[in-house]
């Protein structure tokens, strides 16, 4: 974890609401697929507080995309910078995605809900070079959207891809949910271990799935962050332990997490702001 | 100007303070519960190089703390809502001390309860541990049922526990002041009666935020502390009003992010600051203090800090 | 969504709202001191369109106010020390009410002394002047040495002044409470039970900034008000503690800047709002949020406003 | 006075720490000399007050400079307005200078110190077409100052112009109050009208000057602004009044002024923060 200035070298839209922005440093960040950063535009009063991002793609150690969608204060002050602007980052935060844990035979099967790909990219990535057995389930509210959250860059790295899109415009219509269920009904012999991250309700679902499946799940969790280095104790989740209301109940999404086995958490304590 | 703003590692001098006792090396400490047990700032700065720390709030057992959403950003601030999640004085003790030992630097145990009996207890199990030299008794926690701000809304009930606290302790006893009170002054007058060796001051406002789509409040336990640059002004004001009217050495605490900042607090009549929600968005913010400290040294040709204490014109 | 806003000039029945007989067209108004004296605001907006103002504070007798500088701007807000520089009541009844009369809008004359005998002559000379629709006792002003915050800060000198105003008008009474107290709820209660019609909340929060250059305070004056969004979460807590501690009508104060914020103090308790320092920098804001409450009630269908009030789900 | 925002055609930088803005409206702005706006750029949520600049120049009504130096936050953020940037405008505000009070015979005298400069190149604009005898003299720091002052728009006015700066760097060396007092000790039978505009400390000398020499002086206040249109009481400056304490002990600089005669400031109580 360092606490660096980042200079902005592109900060393009892909479609209203999603950007890329693209940072360099001038100390080495070795970022694993999963980690995430805290950043802030250097000259911002407001908002205080910095905002989580996922690293996207690390293009050598000085050099990090960040995939987001505008959503409120913070964002916006971030889709406002241009190139050669100037970003406070702490990076990299939080713990990675386990890919080594894979036993032979085993396949992995990622999904990602909307903006959640930003931080399944690179441990797609790293399936592909592993040449473990890999299955995207890619889900957006439209197609629009779904290039928003990149889903060209996915389409690049030649996995197998299944589009759903709640709105029909493009590939399957529904939720991501449905082609997770799908294969593992129909999976013969092989063994899935599955990567989610998106939006609570989605995750909920795909540990419902996957428990009824007897599958393994991993699943990164979004939680509002005032430090994210483990300091504030305000991102916490709730999680399953022996007695009801002991002293491990919570667990700090930035530095116990952001990357939880599915069965830990407790689905119906959200995390997020309702 | 900043000629002979000493290097990373040597200390500069001016800066020394002391407060009931113990010689803080630099007036900038990390405030309780922004600063962890500490050592998770020891990868961000050189916990030498900072006059101290206080912890996370520390109770007899460990606290799990308040279900989540637990924070939520405002305007010039933050609300919070932890509920105390700590992991207990008893493996503050063991796990943390003897790590943080190896740092010159100041720890401050800062001490929660939910009664008088849990306090003193909690006191009773940090005086095994080596090392500390300070409890900061948190009678000001706004997110708990009982205990904390309940008792530090009333001189009666701090002057109590505080006189608990002194008898069960030989080492320094400062306590944190709530600046949600009519008149912090009175506080503060029974307090020292009561034997505090110093007050910090101020802990978190109680505020309140509510998400108008959903008509809920955004914290789960309803109401929050307020922190931030968004309450300097009030405990500017609050810390040169119990100045005047109290002779202990003061910590003042409250929206500091910048030596600016820290000065005012200085002048208004604090020994020494604590610096809270800033580490969250500027986690070096600690280090990057003392260093304006010096070079407002050089440029107002100060020789020590000390002389600037309580140094307000009216 | 907003189809079914109402043009510039119709009105939208929806937010209608009453306090203590009164109907507001909405439960939008300039706050005290924010708003001069009304007609100030002509050229800028359409006083029809809202639902009224409160006064600066009036005195029986002009009031020169305090030396400058009165105001500093601070992080999400801005303190002030204006000391109640006031054309007094009988030139407001005079000069200013005759005018005033010509717009369909709500004026709420916002009342000051510095002794209970001050603030009812005060009323005595406004009684004679037609088209004041209601009182608001400023008991919370913290820019004077007598008055104002020191009757805001006790229980029994809050009520005993509620009494005799009570006595002395017929006027539906607003008391505008400080706080700057240990407990709101208990403030509210002695004032209620003294027979106010209405509360309103908040005043400014006591604050100091300090030039560390010069080493003075910011302000002449010392201390003075602090304002604007930085306050907001604290003025929505004390608003949902008092809705919870008595059952009159409550006006909320304090940072409202959007639709959004004054939407916060009606789900938490408030039958509507004032907006005070946002007039400074966002001049028609008060237009803007009426507009959008319509919004608002379009997209949550809701039909009558008053449906929102203490709507908070906990 | 409209509240109507501004686009923003060019905010360039004269010398460090000097800027040139100039605004498109989108309604006619009457503003006549020494009239100023209420500025802050629109999507900033830091600092909340608008920042007082007078009108440098207007070039017609829908199109008004202003001339600024960087200070704090407020400047600042100004300062990082681009092209097409929009800003939220009070104007036009406050009184104006009086000059059809001129008598014939009267000639006047146009004190500019540092960036007050800003409130009186329209001022002087209006008294060369008006062809009165007009001197202007122009202080500033040091000639890199003067230059961020609008010095070259002064000299392209072709009026009698003296420049001092402090370090005397450029034209005299020392203040602009001393060739005040020369000029004011030598002229013969004429009589001088001063308009000043500048620091308080300048002004504040300038009043002692004219009143030594009983001619009459107008001087632009500056004081710390909440709201620019008379609500906030906050800009107040005292002035002489009967009552040493009466109720009219103070006026609004933004609406009672920001022109005052010098004889009615008691210019022992400083309108600005130390
Ligand atoms: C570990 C982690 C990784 C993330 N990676 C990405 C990413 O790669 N791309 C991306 O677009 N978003 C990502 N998010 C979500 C992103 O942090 C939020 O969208 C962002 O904080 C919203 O801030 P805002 O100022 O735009 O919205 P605001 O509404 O102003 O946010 C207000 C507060 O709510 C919190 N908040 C709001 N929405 C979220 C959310 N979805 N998750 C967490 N906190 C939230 C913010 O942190 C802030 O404190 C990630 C979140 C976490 C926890
Ligand atoms: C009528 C009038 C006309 C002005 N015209 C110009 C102009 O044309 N060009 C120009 O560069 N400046 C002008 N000023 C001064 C300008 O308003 C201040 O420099 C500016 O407000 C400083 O704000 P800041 O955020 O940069 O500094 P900050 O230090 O952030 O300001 C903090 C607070 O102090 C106040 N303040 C600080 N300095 C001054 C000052 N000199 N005058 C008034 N308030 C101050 C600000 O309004 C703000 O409220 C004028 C001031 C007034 C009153
Ligand atoms: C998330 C959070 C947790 C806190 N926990 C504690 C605590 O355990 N004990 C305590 O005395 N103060 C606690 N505080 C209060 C701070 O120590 C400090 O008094 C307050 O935040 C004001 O300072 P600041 O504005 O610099 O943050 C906490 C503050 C925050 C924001
Ligand atoms: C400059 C200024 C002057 C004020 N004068 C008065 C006053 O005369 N009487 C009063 O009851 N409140 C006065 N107030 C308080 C406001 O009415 C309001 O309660 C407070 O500013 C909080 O609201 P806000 O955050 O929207 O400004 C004043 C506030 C400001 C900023
Ligand atoms: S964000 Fe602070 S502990 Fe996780
Ligand atoms: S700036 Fe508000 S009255 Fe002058």
């Amino acid at each position: 974890m360092i606490d660096t200035p980042g200079i902005v070298e592109s900060n393009d839209e892909l479609t209203t609401g999603y950007r890329l922005l693209t940072l360099r440093f001038d100390q080495d960040i070795n970022a694993r697929a999963g980690q995430f950063a805290m950043l802030k535009a250097s000259d911002a009063y407001e908002p205080l507080l910095r905002r989580a991002l996922a690293v996207y793609r690390a293009h050598g150690p000085r050099r990090l995309s960040f995939l987001y969608q505008v959503m409120g204060r913070g964002t916006e002050a971030l889709s406002h910078l241009g190139g050669g602007g100037r970003v406070e980052a702490l990076v990299p935060l939080g713990n990675s995605w386990p890919v080594d844990t894979l036993a032979p035979g085993e396949r992995a099967v990622v999904v990602a809900g909307g903006i959640g790909s930003a931080s399944v990219l690179m441990l797609c990535e790293q399936l592909a070079r592993a040449g473990v057995d890999t299955h995207v389930l890619f889900g957006a509210s439209s197609g629009r959207v779904a290039i928003g959250c990149g889903l060209e860059d996915f389409q690049a790295l030649g996995l197998p891809l299944t589009v759903t899109t709640d709105d029909g415009s493009l590939g399957e219509k529904g939720f991501v949910t449905a082609p997770l269920e799908r294969m593992l009904r129909e999976e013969r012999g092989a063994r899935s271990v599955v990567y989610a991250c998106g939006p609570w309700v989605m995750m909920r679902r795909v540990s419902e799935i996957t428990s009824a499946f007897a599958a393994r799940c991993l699943v990164s969790l979004e939680a509002p962050m005032g430090c994210g280095f483990g300091v504030c104790v305000g991102c916490v989740v709730a999680v399953n332990t022996r007695e009801p209301l002991g002293y491990n109940s919570y667990r700090r999404v930035c530095i116990d997490g952001s990357i939880f086995p599915a069965e830990a958490v407790r689905w119906d304590v959200s995390a997020m702001p309702h | 100007m900043t000629f002979t703003t000493p290097g990373a590692n040597e200390r500069d001098e001016r800066l020394a303070v002391e407060i009931a006792g113990v010689r803080f090396s630099n007036p900038v400490m990390g405030a309780s519960g922004t600063f962890g047990y500490g050592l998770e700032f020891s990868e961000l700065i050189d916990l030498n190089r900072i006059g101290g720390f206080s912890t996370k709030g520390l109770s007899a057992r460990p606290l799990p703390g308040n279900p989540p959403p637990r924070i939520v950003e405002t305007h010039g601030g933050m609300l919070n809502a932890i509920g105390l999640q700590n992991i207990g004085a008893r493996a503050f003790v063991e796990e943390k001390l003897p790590a943080l030992r190896k740092y010159d630097t100041r720890i401050i145990a800062n001490v929660f309860g939910y009664s008088d009996e849990d306090y003193i207890e909690a006191i009773r199990i940090l005086n095994d541990g080596n090392g500390i030299d300070a409890y900061e008794l948190n009678i000001s926690c706004p997110n708990v049922k009982e205990g904390g701000i309940v008792i530090g809304g009333s001189p009666s009930a701090a002057a109590r526990l505080t006189e608990k606290a002194r008898r069960a302790t030989a080492r320094p006893l400062i306590v944190k002041l709530s600046p949600n009170v009519t008149d912090i002054a009175e506080m503060a007058r029974a307090i020292a009666g009561a034997g505090a060796d110093s007050l910090s001051l101020i802990n978190t406002l109680v505020g309140m935020s509510v998400d108008v789509n959903t008509r809920r409040p955004r914290l789960n336990f309803g109401t929050g502390g307020l922190s931030g640059p968004a309450i300097r002004p009030i405990a500017v004001r609050m810390v040169h009003e119990v100045a005047k009217a109290v002779d202990l050495p003061l910590i003042g605490i409250g929206g500091i992010a910048s030596p600016m900042d820290a000065l005012e607090f200085i002048i208004a009549g604090a020994t020494a600051v604590q610096i809270g929600t800033a580490n969250y968005y500027d986690p070096r913010v600690t280090e990057k203090v003392v260093a304006g400290l010096s070079e407002y040294c050089d440029r107002h040709a100060v020789e020590s800090i000390t002389s600037l204490v309580g140094s307000i014109i009216r």
